[in-house]
């Protein structure tokens, strides 16, 4: 086994991690704020893959262009889905398990009556599908450009969340619903602002994935279960999010490694629930609400 | 422990009468379709493909070919006489209603055969039904063969014909390293058994074999195990999304296309179009049809499909190339069937016995001349390499000087010989329905 | 005599912050013991940690023999003891009867009682109990549209269906008429002859007329304990009581 | 006279109609591919009633009843395997297409029809204990079981899917012939595959119904209702959740081995998210606290994924999401709440003056 191989699974391991941190961002917000788990999750990422598709194919936006745009769209689908649908269950967890996914049932079918089910694709620009050396490991343009993203994203949070007011507002909301309104923040529109944020990460996330593979109706499905996981493991909070996602990319980069792909997976799977088994708070866990 | 008809009515029978149920109706075997034909009624056939869910990009092209072939054969004058009639039904891309729909075809509409499945999985959904009733299944796709049932004609290749002139190009032309990349199911493990074969006959040597899980999208791992083992070229069984996400990463990662191209079995030009042409373009694919098949029959077959109001997808590719020929295999068996027993006698299983050695003459296959094996019921065909180009086509490089013989159970000879009757175990035992 | 309950150094932190401060008690069995002190003193806490609902940082529990350290809630509600919450929990989706029914809960053996439809001795206990709260009329009503004083009867009946041998009652007057106030007075005073309680209670009125024993608990820690005039003489509760009162 | 919903002797009359009617139908009908299909469907409303069970009694919202359905289909099917393989022909087609030329360990107790059937129903049930003993114990409750039970489900399809050589791999296992007991062949397309799934339903349901009218099932329900008081009464919450939980899963092993027996056939499709999704979907809008109303649920859901399907083809799936979140967010309790209604209307206009409050809030029991 040579270093440099070694070193090439690891690097890969950051950018796996990155995809699974990016997923699963929007994902972190909704549940952390809100305390919804959105199974329409993976139907906004793939609206937000095919928002780029429309914008690039009928407009004639640059691609780069498209990823901010996407946010936007997808952002504003949130908006009405939280408004139209989600508001009205948030004291009903498992309800919003289900209606969310009623909701992606919905989109991806629509988004199959519009453009049918064959494969889309966004064009890009020929330096993002090619790569650079340093040293003996080779790096893809677009595994980097997708983990800067990530970083910018991530930073944005932070800033959001922690420097601003409206962070200050989230926050307050989370801690205490009833002790933030009697503060006068008004926990109705921070949630439907929280929920469009959500909603719109997942957008880039799909303008993203829309590149590294492949437009389709049901591109999402295979995003849900795993981003959900790393909010899991995280235990509803960023920083849990983004040790879960980079401990699972760098595991399953390394498990693909040494082993092969599916047994990559299923070794995750397995790890995660002997973890959640002997810390069901996840990593960094609320405390528990007391009676 | 062989399946049996009389038994089976007798146990049956004896189970309803202990539940005290007086209505039952069991098929003996000669009337296990449980119809006849009457001359001046259309033929009832089933067309059984997902239409919508994941399976609809290649399989819904396969419905539209087939409405066409059966269009085309209808205005010369039909089957034995008869037009055929379609009853064309979604699967939607699910297994469970796949096995349902082949009942309700079968049992209720009583179709004479059916035209149906795309992959092995739903094949398998349906054969069990199908061997049952004693039926016939038209299954038009590639696939890996070890099947020996009495009640199946399949009209693409088969592992043992796929790749057998495409690793020995492949090793001539780019050299002998090669690195096996495939989905996670048995088609591309059996064709990798196949490759293996032509590997070595041609002197290449076998860096590395991998398999992805069907429906990934992550190559990062499997291209960094081939940056490291240096092969001359790809040899891929990739399917579906995941071909495309392969084809683009590839390109992504800093591969070149002329140090290392895919030889693919999948990489058609549906695929081609999905991932844009930059990514496909120089890679090869070896089928035994390319939409740019230089002959006057697929000349008046592409003009003729993609004029008519089924070529809206404006492409034909190898499998529906495969699935159109069904159609003239089905007219051809039915006539000679017709012939033998008489118009109303024809039973799905005399269509099938009777399609041993039906020819399709270049004038009507546009792949050339094609003719059902005699003792397996596969094509023998003429499998041809082509290369994809900047514009998403294929040129045809190679192309085999012969039909290719299918053999299901070529890399299995201890199994035995699939004849007409069923699996012909070396030791002279025959088993039916090996499924 | 041993008693029933004894609390030997218990000590419980959150983080840092100690909540409960080598805290030790001894209840005797048969005597009604009310456990008194300012917000924040840890009665609540100690409630907890009795039950099993948080598990001591260090200390011991001693339940009629037995070490209880570190059980959890079920085990010791089948040592025998039973408890009232601050805020009353009745399971609100189900009928008075039905909340009487569960918490009539000799038999706890899932699979014993996966197929049991009659448990004998329920109707005469349930009759008794119903009675006893004055819920005779509702027992068909779901127990979430009870008023809030219905509601503290219903969680008191169902401690009492569990017939424990230590009850811990927590705030129980709260939200209740005078009437109400009065009857409960009773009832405790009738049930202090058949088995032990454990009153947590800020009424200071309704402390003195059912206590045998106060203790007082400040910071997290034992500050005084003895008869109801011990501890109403007693300058260092004044202290602390007095001067929590008057600053809220 | 109170609201009948809630009396018990009117819900024992309405599972009885339900039954009676459901028998009568292979009596009156001559037509294979109808009791076939109903005989799926009957599988798929064992499939909601252990949801039903899990889900609307005791509160456990499991996403991955796919995994006793499928390990119960799977050994099902190992079953039917190896009834058609011989002396001279012990191994079946899928190993010795994997390059395995002998019996792995795993197919063992399969060879025997007796004891492939016990483990059938046995692995997944302990499956079921063992998976939920953990996660109970650990108290995952709520919305975090529901996630695990989906991450629990991708790991098993994974594996299945990659084991090839023990299960078929994608393709799955496709037993040649029918299942045979004793002497006794089940032809799938006959009325005796549709006897066997009912008789198989309605003891299910029986049985289930019992289960939620005993002390067993009141527990649970106080546990649906707050976990964390019930434990103060001295029930080990997590050994009632652990119980209901195994149960569910061994109705759905049942309605694995059915399902296997009518179609002959299974793949790790059985064990696809969408699948157990659609499950816990049947029971949400026949109504989740009504076991009757979940079987409902399924036959009709099912039967209008397979007639109406075909006529609004593509618009069926939007559709039926649509109606779902209409369901989940106007009707919680399923369609059986609106039979609920208007029960209650009826007795509010019938009524004798009887001590109950006007408007008083409806009692909860059972159903």
């Amino acid at each position: 086994m040579e270093f440099g191989s070694v070193l090439n699974a690891l690097i890969l391991g950051l950018s796996i991690a990155s995809i699974w941190l990016i997923a699963a961002l929007g994902l972190t917000i909704i549940y952390g704020a809100a305390g919804v788990i959105n199974m329409a999750h993976g139907a906004l990422i793939m609206l937000g893959a095919y928002s780029a598709y429309m914008l690039q194919h009928y407009v004639g936006v640059p691609y780069l262009l498209c990823i901010p745009a996407s946010f936007v769209i997808v952002a504003v689908v949130g908006l009405i889905l939280e408004r139209g649908l989600i508001q009205y269950l948030y004291n009903r967890p498992l309800d919003t398990l289900l209606a969310t996914y009623g909701v992606a049932l919905v989109l991806v079918q629509g988004v199959r009556l519009i453009f049918g089910s064959d494969p889309k694709y966004l064009a890009v620009p020929e330096i993002f599908s090619s790569s650079f050396m340093i040293g003996s490991v080779s790096i893809s343009t677009f595994r980097v450009i997708v983990l800067a993203v990530t970083a910018l994203l991530v930073f944005g949070i932070w800033v959001l969340f922690y420097k601003t007011r409206f962070g200050v507002q989230v926050r307050a909301v989370m801690q205490n619903k009833e002790m933030a309104a009697s503060f006068g923040i008004n926990a109705s529109r921070v949630y439907m602002l929280t929920f469009a944020l959500g909603a719109g990460l997942a957008g880039v996330a799909g303008s993203l994935f829309g590149v590294l593979n492949i437009v389709l109706p049901t591109m999402g499905d295979s995003y849900v279960v795993q981003a959900f996981l790393m909010v899991v493991v995280g235990g509803g909070s960023l920083a849990g999010t983004i040790i879960a996602s980079f401990a699972s990319g760098e595991l399953q980069s390394m498990f693909a490694f040494f082993t092969n792909d599916t047994f990559a997976r299923f070794l995750i799977f397995v790890l995660i629930v002997v973890f959640l088994r002997f810390k069901p708070q996840g990593l960094f866990a609320k405390a528990g609400v007391r009676r | 422990m062989e399946f049996s008809r009389r038994k089976l009515l007798k146990t049956s029978l004896a189970a309803s009468a202990a539940i005290g149920m007086p209505h039952l109706w069991i098929p003996g075997s000669s009337e296990a379709w449980g119809a006849t034909l009457k001359k001046g009624e259309p033929l009832k056939v089933g067309v059984l493909f997902s239409l919508t869910g994941a399976l609809a990009v290649p399989e819904e092209d396969s419905t539209l070919v087939l409405q066409y072939a059966f269009d085309e054969i209808n205005k010369a004058g039909g089957v034995g006489g008869v037009p055929v009639e379609p009853i064309i039904v979604d699967a939607k891309s699910d297994f469970s209603v796949y096995s349902e729909k082949t009942k309700e075809l079968m049992l209720r509409e009583k179709v004479i055969a059916l035209f149906a499945c795309y992959t092995s999985a739903s094949r398998k959904a349906i054969l069990p039904t199908v061997m049952q009733r004693d039926h016939l299944l038209y299954y038009p796709t590639c696939y890996e063969g070890a099947e020996c049932t009495q009640n199946a004609i399949c009209t693409g290749p088969l592992a043992n014909q796929h790749s057998k002139d495409l690793i020995p190009y492949m090793v001539e032309n780019f050299g002998k390293k090669v690195f096996f990349v495939g989905s996670n199911y048995v088609w591309p493990k059996e064709s990798n058994k196949n490759a293996k074969i032509w590997l070595e006959k041609a002197g290449g040597e076998l860096l590395g074999e991998e398999y992805i899980p069907l429906g990934s999208s992550e190559f990062g791992p499997v291209l960094n195990k081939i940056r490291d083992a240096k092969p001359n070229f790809i040899f891929s069984t990739v399917v579906g999304a995941s071909d495309i996400a392969f084809h683009k990463q590839f390109k992504q990662e800093g591969f070149k296309v002329d140090q290392m191209p895919i030889a693919s079995l999948t990489t058609g030009e549906i695929e081609t179009r999905a991932m844009g042409p930059e990514f496909g373009a120089g890679h090869f694919l070896s089928a035994p049809y390319f939409q740019s098949l230089d002959n006057p029959t697929n000349q008046k077959f592409v003009e003729g499909f993609l004029k008519s109001k089924y070529g809206k997808n404006g492409v034909t590719h190898y499998n529906m190339e495969e699935t159109y020929l069904s159609a003239y295999v089905f007219k051809a068996g039915f006539e000679k069937a017709a012939a033998a027993v008489g118009f109303e006698n024809v039973t799905p299983r005399a269509i099938r016995d009777h399609s041993a050695g039906v020819r399709i003459g270049d004038d009507i296959s546009p792949e050339g001349e094609v003719w059902i094996d005699e003792n397996n019921f596969n094509t023998w065909l003429k499998p041809k390499i082509g290369q994809c180009q900047g514009d998403g086509t294929f040129k045809v490089v190679k192309s085999a000087d012969a039909q290719v013989a299918p053999d299901p159970f070529s890399i299995y000879p201890d199994l035995g010989v699939c004849t007409k009757d069923g699996l012909k175990a070396p030791d002279g035992k025959i088993r039916k329905s090996v499924i | 005599m041993a008693g029933l309950l004894e609390i030997h150094h218990l000590c419980k932190s959150f983080d840092t912050i100690k909540v409960i401060d080598d805290f030790s008690l001894e209840v005797v069995e048969g005597t009604l013991c009310c456990l008194v002190g300012p917000n924040g003193a840890g009665k609540t806490t100690t409630m907890d940690l009795i039950t099993g609902r948080i598990k001591p940082t260090s200390g011991k529990l001693v339940f009629a023999g037995e070490d209880i350290t570190g059980q959890d809630e079920h085990v010791i509600a089948r040592a025998g003891i039973g408890r009232k919450f601050q805020v009353p929990a009745v399971l609100r989706d189900l009928t008075v009867r039905q909340n009487l029914t569960v918490a009539f809960s000799r038999q706890t053996n899932p699979f014993f009682n996966l197929l049991r439809f009659n448990v004998p001795g329920l109707k005469d206990k349930l009759d008794e109990i119903a009675t006893l709260a004055g819920l005779t009329h509702r027992l068909d009503e779901r127990a979430g549209i009870l008023s809030h004083g219905e509601t503290q009867w219903l969680e008191i009946g169902m401690v009492l269906m569990q017939s424990p041998r230590l009850m811990l009652m927590d705030e129980p007057i709260a939200g209740m008429t005078e009437g109400e106030i009065e009857k409960t007075a009773r009832i405790f005073k009738e049930l202090r002859k058949s088995t032990t309680l454990i009153v947590v209670e800020h009424d200071m009125g309704f402390v003195r007329e059912i206590a045998d024993v106060v203790t007082v608990m400040h910071m997290g820690s034992l500050l005084a304990q003895g008869t109801i005039q011990q501890i109403e003489s007693d300058p260092r509760v004044r202290d602390v009581y007095l001067g929590e009162q008057e600053a809220a | 006279m109170g609201n009948l919903y809630y009396n018990k002797t009117a819900q024992w009359i309405a599972y009885a109609a339900f039954f009676a009617a459901l028998a009568i139908i292979p009596m009156r009908i001559d037509d294979d591919f109808l009791l076939n299909q109903l005989a799926t469907y009957g599988v798929y409303g064992l499939l909601a009633l252990s949801i039903s069970l899990c889900w609307g009694f005791g509160g456990i919202l499991n996403l991955g009843q796919g995994i006793a359905f499928g390990l119960g289909a799977y050994g099902m099917a190992m079953t039917m395997q190896m009834q058609s393989q011989t002396v001279e022909n012990p191994i079946p087609p899928i190993m010795l297409n994997n390059g395995l030329d002998y019996l792995p360990y795993l197919w063992w107790p399969f060879q025997n029809t007796a004891s492939g059937l016990i483990f059938a129903l046995g692995i997944p049930t302990l499956f079921c204990a063992v998976f939920g003993r953990i996660m109970f114990k650990a108290r995952v409750s709520g919305a975090f079981f529901a996630i695990m039970t989906l991450a629990m489900l991708s790991a098993f399809y994974t594996i299945i899917l990659d084991q090839q050589a023990y299960t078929g791999g994608v393709n799955g296992i496709t037993p040649p012939s029918p299942l045979r007991l004793g002497s006794f062949e089940i032809d799938p397309y006959s009325s005796v595959g549709y006897w066997v799934v009912f008789f198989a339903l309605l003891i299910a349901t029986v049985v289930a119904k019992l289960i939620t009218q005993s002390s067993f099932g009141l527990v649970t329900q106080a546990i649906r209702d707050d976990a964390e008081r019930v434990r103060f009464l001295g029930y080990s919450v997590s050994g009632y959740e652990t119980v209901i939980y195994s149960i569910s899963g061994f109705i759905a092993a049942i309605a694995g081995c059915l399902w296997v027996m009518l179609v002959q056939y299974v793949s790790p499709a059985q064990l696809d998210v969408g699948f157990s999704i659609s499950m816990v979907i049947w029971a949400a809008i026949g109504g989740r606290m009504s076991l009757i109303g979940s079987i409902i649920g399924a036959f009709v859901i099912q039967g209008g994924q397979s007639y109406l399907g075909d006529a609004f083809l593509s618009t069926w799936l939007l559709f039926l999401g649509g109606f779902f979140i209409l369901v989940v967010r106007f009707l919680p309790n399923g369609l059986a709440s609106l039979v609920e209604a208007g029960l209650g209307l009826i007795a509010t206009k019938s009524k004798t003056a009887t001590s109950h409050e006007p408007n008083g809030a409806k009692p909860f029991p059972a159903e």
